[in-house]
């Protein structure tokens, strides 16, 4: 809005009747940190977007108000508490409690709250109020992950392999995540993250062969009956099915068989598991070393 | 498979599963001093056992 | 049988660990010197998705007193 | 039944002679009257060998593993249980639906000729019963999947399946395992069950592999409990409750006992499922498929 060739030529107008609104309220945390009415994480990247909003109505409307509600403000990162209080400084209006009902009012709108700093409920009337909403996956990310073939959290977003070692990693080798799709974050953050994931595939690719680990699970095609149960057993998609061209009562008949992508395969065993003609085995951990091992230990 | 052994009459004290994270040593303690506690009640196991020695 | 009888009989309980959660967790009560019996005896897993039905009934029948499946 | 016989007859001969199959799966009369035998007929000529009758009990469905590395197209007659055989044995991607003619029966019940031959050589003074055991509990009389149908729909019986298992559960733990092992003691390990079974599919089964020998071929109680119960779970949620493994026991051991305690346990965990009962998507076994919400209680 601000933009110059913004919509509105950077003029902050209100969009139902386009007039300048002289009084702003912001409210922060809509939908977030709350489980009961919406997402129970920080959406993160509002704070700092609010405080930046609030300078512009500020310095761009002459003589304006604006009013920011806020549960706290969480400004982590360099600079940032500097930036929020620069929009304090400039004139924003910070004001710590939750609003419990907007109301119309002439053409205006009433915010009632409570400013729990002071102990006492507040109301003002504004021309506008700006909702900070929840920062939520997009829709259809829950479809795209089972597609591609890794996980999402609690929330929706993309799982990371580890929340702290592999942050840009997912289960399934060779897709990494970067920026909103794994979580809440600014453009920051998405930039750190997309650099680090561009970093891990030129890692990838620097080399002509791929170290995987030797655990991996392993076909019998003998045995395998093609039944596909594995298939979606597999929580890295590593298995598919081939053709197997073999000989029986003297002709020749292809039928499909089961084969393991080494490089997806994170050797987990539970297609093994699943596997009823006992077809797939795990090297490392094979049925026979494992019954082997049984038997050892209840000597 | 825990129904289905209890079932066969297999106590249920002797087929157990637990979640315990990477993270969580004391519960991993507790949880195989409890496993043992509950089987030295139950005694030892005749069934299913194959005759050995 | 002869240990049903004999006084002294502590009970033979095979754990399935997985590798990246319990079997983990038995590591770190081990560096906390946490005690805890010498009964269960630890076969580790990758996963506790690659247990199969079968090695249980195989420790049943191989004479252990208990199974414990931990992920 | 005749009725059945002459048409059964008469579309055997058509789909012969007209080249659509290269063979038919069905019964002919055995030996003594109150026998009739699969049997494969491959010349339209031979086709005065089918009967359809009150004595048709095995299930032919079984038969077809046997015919899975083949490409010629096979008519088979399909009673309500042989039909969900055959879903099961598609699903299992055993056979392909294109290369089957089904021509469904709607079975009234059928007789058990072990009855018959015991009746008849004296071992039991008991007189045969008009249903066979099996055939007592069956809720799908008629086929769930057929290109053509033979005789009048029938209506099923009051849905029994889960009384015995009732009774079981009512008994103490050690009542419970002496009673199986009792019953399993009279197992001589000829492995009929395993034959008779449709679910029973595997190109090689576990219990002839010797790497790891997974459970001791000896007859000896445990070894024959043991071999039940992997067996019983190996088919749950496959298992599709024709009750051919207890009619094929020689030994007459209560095999369903156990297969429809599995499927009571299928059923409280997984949501009521019964095998076998349609091609579609959703139908496919519960423990053949994965999903984020699955209980932890079945392991």
């Amino acid at each position: 809005m601000v933009n110059a060739s913004g919509p509105t030529g950077g003029k902050i107008k209100r969009p139902s009747d386009g007039k300048i609104p002289q009084a702003v309220a912001f409210i922060k945390c809509v939908g977030s940190r709350d489980d009961v009415k919406g997402r129970s994480y920080c959406s993160r990247a509002c704070c700092m977007y609010t405080a930046k909003h609030a300078m512009q109505v500020v310095e761009k409307i002459p003589d304006s108000d604006a009013y920011v509600f806020y549960m706290d403000v969480r400004t982590a990162g360099k600079g940032y508490e500097e930036f929020y209080q620069r929009s304090v400084n400039a004139g924003a209006q910070y004001i710590r409690g939750r609003v419990s009902k907007i109301y119309p009012h002439g053409d205006r709108l009433v915010v009632k709250s409570e400013d729990t700093l002071l102990g006492k409920p507040i109301e003002v009337e504004v021309d506008m109020v700006v909702l900070a909403t929840a920062m939520v996956p997009a829709a259809g990310s829950a479809d795209m992950a089972k597609l591609v073939g890794f996980s999402i959290d609690k929330d929706g977003f993309f799982q990371e392999a580890h929340p702290k070692l592999q942050p840009v990693e997912t289960f399934t080798g060779g897709v990494y995540l970067a920026g909103s799709c794994q979580g809440p974050k600014d453009i920051p953050d998405t930039v750190a993250q997309a650099s680090a994931a561009a970093v891990k595939v030129a890692a990838l690719f620097s080399k002509d062969k791929l170290a995987t680990e030797p655990m991996i699970a392993q076909v019998d095609e003998t045995k395998c009956t093609g039944c596909e149960f594995c298939i979606p057993i597999c929580p890295y998609q590593a298995i598919s099915m081939k053709p197997l061209k073999t000989r029986v009562h003297s002709h020749t008949v292809e039928r499909q068989v089961a084969t393991v992508n080494k490089g997806l395969c994170q050797g987990c065993g539970a297609c093994v598991a699943a596997c009823r003609p006992c077809a797939l085995n795990l090297n490392g951990f094979t049925n026979d070393q494992i019954v082997s091992e049984v038997d050892a230990l209840c000597l | 498979m825990k129904s289905f052994l209890q079932y066969l009459g297999i106590e249920p004290e002797r087929y157990q599963l637990a979640w315990i994270s990477g993270s969580e040593g004391q519960k991993f303690a507790d949880i195989m001093t409890h496993v043992v506690d509950e089987i030295k009640k139950v005694g030892p196991n005749r069934k299913l056992r194959e005759e050995h020695e | 049988m002869s240990v049903e009888t004999s006084k002294g009989w502590e009970p033979k309980i095979v754990a399935f660990a997985c590798n990246w959660c319990s079997y983990a967790g038995g590591d770190l009560a081990g560096l906390n010197r946490l005690q805890y019996p010498s009964n269960v005896r630890i076969i580790r897993v990758p996963c506790s998705g690659r247990i199969d039905p079968q090695f249980v009934l195989r420790a049943f029948m191989m004479g252990a007193d208990g199974v414990l499946v931990s992920g | 039944m005749s009725d059945n016989t002459a048409k059964a007859r008469e579309i055997a001969k058509k789909l012969l002679q007209d080249g659509t199959v290269a063979m038919v799966l069905g019964w002919e009369k055995g030996s003594e009257p109150y026998v009739s035998a699969p049997t494969v007929v491959r010349d339209a000529a031979d086709v005065d060998r089918l009967v359809v009758d009150e004595y048709c009990i095995h299930d032919l469905a079984a038969l077809l593993p046997d015919y899975r590395d083949h490409s010629d197209k096979i008519a088979i007659f399909a009673k309500g249980c042989d039909s969900r055989g055959i879903v099961r044995l598609i699903q299992d991607r055993v056979i392909t639906r294109d290369r089957l003619y089904i021509i469904g029966i709607n079975c009234p019940g059928m007789k058990d000729p072990n009855e018959f031959i015991r009746a008849a050589s004296g071992l039991s003074k008991a007189k045969p019963a008009d249903k066979a055991a099996k055939c007592l509990h069956c809720q799908y009389p008629n086929p769930v999947i057929y290109d053509e149908i033979l005789g009048e729909a029938q209506k099923p019986g009051a849905d029994q399946r889960l009384t015995e298992v009732d009774k079981i559960e009512s008994m103490s733990a050690d009542e419970r395992y002496d009673f199986f092992i009792k019953e399993f003691s009279r197992c001589i390990r000829c492995y009929a069950c395993r034959n008779a079974c449709v679910a029973c599919n595997c190109r090689t089964c576990i219990f002839d592999e010797t790497k790891p020998q997974w459970v001791g071929r000896s007859t000896d109680p445990v070894n024959n409990l043991l071999y039940q119960i992997v067996r019983a779970m190996h088919v749950a949620g496959r298992c599709i409750e024709c009750g051919e493994c207890e009619r094929a026991c020689p030994v007459g051991i209560p095999l369903m006992l156990l297969n429809r305690k599995l499927i009571k346990d299928v059923d409280q965990l997984f949501g009521p499922y019964q095998a076998g009962l349609s091609l579609e998507d959703e139908a496919i076994p519960p423990l053949s498929r994965y999903r984020v919400d699955d209980p932890d209680e079945f392991m």
